[in-house]
């Protein structure tokens, strides 16, 4: 199997760095093209000092965008859908990392991103980017777009709950503690070093425009709600979703194992970890970073009907990068786990 | 056209230029990150591009 | 080649774990058995979280390893000493990441360690475990002692100069800021997280053991003196290392660069990182963490004859399980980087 020509198209971010470090070490991948306006002319490493050595790629402009298989796109939300035409002319398939084509519904882009979308022909034409949901439809895709960091948490987390109608859709709590990287590259006051350092910010308490994600592939609509709160942490990487779930009628430990185990027992990268003992006995993002997992635990609230689910990624790992890497595997017929095996440190 | 070489007049590294380099054309040292302009072709010269200072601001 | 079987000896602790995490995934090893005498019976994950799913290897004692080609031993320094003999009569090979068999001379472990060494008839047997210094007595041999991590990246940021002779034996001065993992997994007061957290703590200003191999590797003796001095910062892996060396007559940057590049150009693992911009334009820590690498940078002082060398590595990393797996490699002819090619994260 010769390997599959890929580019990187806005590959200066955090996102884009990822997707490359995954890349190059990726068997069945040659990167062919990076891609950054901002950097043009600039060697890959300059924006990611962990590849220094690793590759003498250049970034390039996207108008010089060569012919690819793969085409993957870590643009920012809004620029996508402007430029989707133009790559689409000149790769076989793409990998969007933005939210231009997570919804199948063009009013939900008005009603949760402000903006009437330029483009709602392709809104369907885009397999939503989480394998564990979508695995066969991907299988062949020509285009995915890749789930949105909190949304994978979340999603993951919930999806066997909704699927077989344990729990009540109209009052699910989930608080996300979220690390600095979510951010991206990009330099603001509130990233500021002597602001950001240590802090427990309450940065987005309602209205974060992931749930919108979360209602269409957890099939929640009506007067079903996510409310979502995000805390951000003194941490770069990592997200740690906490959900409040509320069950419909009472159930016992052994049948939320069962549960989780029927959904996600055979999958490669969601692991159910809830254990008896040990400081890591649910899901931990620190442990996570650089990994392609999804870790979720969960307890049930003795006294009452609330079941706490919790759920640990990279948000640059299965978050973004890692995920985007397990759509193109399965895309290509390729072993689904290729290029996506590190195993994550300890300590951290 | 086998690619050219020169060296950094920073710290000495060879530098190999793409075979279509042109004079006046910029080109990154990748020893020490210079900035560095091609100011002859044949046999090829390089001298440090001039580039704002960066202020890191500690 | 079929894959070579090999045990971990102590194997609970933090460079244990790491070992087991990059041997795991080498593609020409077999780990046979892990042994731990506190964790005896236990699952390793229990000890290493980040290996979830990843061996079902129990932790075994001591006493019951079995016959194997290579046995990495990471037990507290004085205790590898006192079962040598035992793991010799049932291993081929050892990598031994103490410090009971890094000096050649008996005299110095009464000095530095203050312990009359029981066993100096082995201490000329092992081959001190720097790849970069002693590549060629590493091939084919039974016996190599892994260098200490500070030793690992004060050796290698000085060994140019002082075998070129071109700096001052006698005064130079270097101070580690080393991360909380340095101190293993064994917990106390003083890594209890509220007063650990945060801190720039002198905790060996003078007299840290690893100076003796500092010396001993880097040629020096009579009146010549590495002044090292270790600051703990809020790391958990990663060390780095600023040695304030003072040069015998005058050079320029060229000539610096032509040292380091002679010597180590040709390097896999070291990196030689000054650049003119960027935030990251000398050695980082964390940018090497999960890696082999060590970054050397360097700095010449404008108006004296003061050098200034920055060094980085991962404590856990290129400071012991990747150098012993490096080591390993070396020692069965096997390609020096398999199993060491994580590029290191970033953001982090």
């Amino acid at each position: 199997m010769s390997a599959v020509p890929v580019a990187i198209v806005g590959a200066s971010g955090y996102a884009g760095g990822e997707l490359l470090r995954l890349l190059l070490a990726h068997p069945g991948v040659e990167v062919r093209q990076v891609t950054s306006e901002s950097r043009a002319g600039e060697p890959a490493a300059a924006a990611h000092p962990n590849l220094r050595r690793r590759t003498t790629l250049t970034f390039s402009r996207m108008d010089d965008l060569h012919p690819c298989d793969t085409a993957f796109l870590c643009l920012p939300h809004g620029r996508t859908v402007e430029v989707i035409d133009g790559v689409l002319a000149r790769s076989e398939r793409v990998i969007d990392l933005s939210a231009d084509f997570r919804l199948r519904r063009a009013e939900d882009y008005v009603r949760w991103y402000g903006f009437a979308h330029p483009r709602p022909d392709l809104l369907g034409a885009f397999v939503y980017g989480i394998p564990e949901l979508h695995r066969e439809a991907m299988r062949g895709a020509r285009l995915v777009s890749s789930a949105g960091c909190n949304a994978t948490a979340v999603i993951l987390a919930l999806h066997p709950l909704f699927k077989h109608g344990v729990a009540d859709t109209r009052c699910t709590v989930v608080e996300a503690k979220v690390g600095s990287s979510e951010g991206g590259a990009g330099v603001s006051p509130a990233s500021h070093h002597p602001v950001r350092a240590n802090c427990v910010r309450s940065y987005k308490p309602t209205g974060h425009r992931h749930t919108a994600e979360m209602l269409q592939e957890l099939g929640l609509s009506g007067d079903s709600r996510i409310h979502f709160s995000a805390t951000a942490v003194d941490l770069v990487r990592g997200i740690l979703a906490t959900c409040h779930v509320f069950l419909n009628n009472r159930v016992d430990e052994k049948q939320i194992w069962k549960l989780y185990r029927q959904e996600y027992g055979a999958e490669p990268f969601v692991r159910i970890v809830k254990e008896r003992d040990g400081a890591f006995r649910y899901p931990e993002p620190k442990l996570l970073a650089g990994t392609n997992f999804c870790d979720i635990g969960f307890e049930l609230d003795g006294d009452g009907n609330r079941l706490v689910v919790m759920s640990a990624l990279d948000n640059l790992g299965k978050g973004a990068a890692g995920q985007a890497v397990q759509a193109f595997n399965l895309m290509h017929g390729l072993d689904e786990t290729a290029g996506l095996g590190f195993a994550g440190l300890h300590p951290v | 056209m086998s690619p050219l070489h020169s060296t950094c007049p920073i710290c000495d590294a060879t530098v190999e230029l793409p075979g279509d380099v042109s004079a006046s054309q910029v080109v990154r040292c990748g020893d020490c990150g210079a900035d560095l302009e091609v100011q002859a072709l044949d046999p090829p010269v390089l001298v440090e591009a001039p580039a704002e200072e960066e202020d890191w601001g500690e």
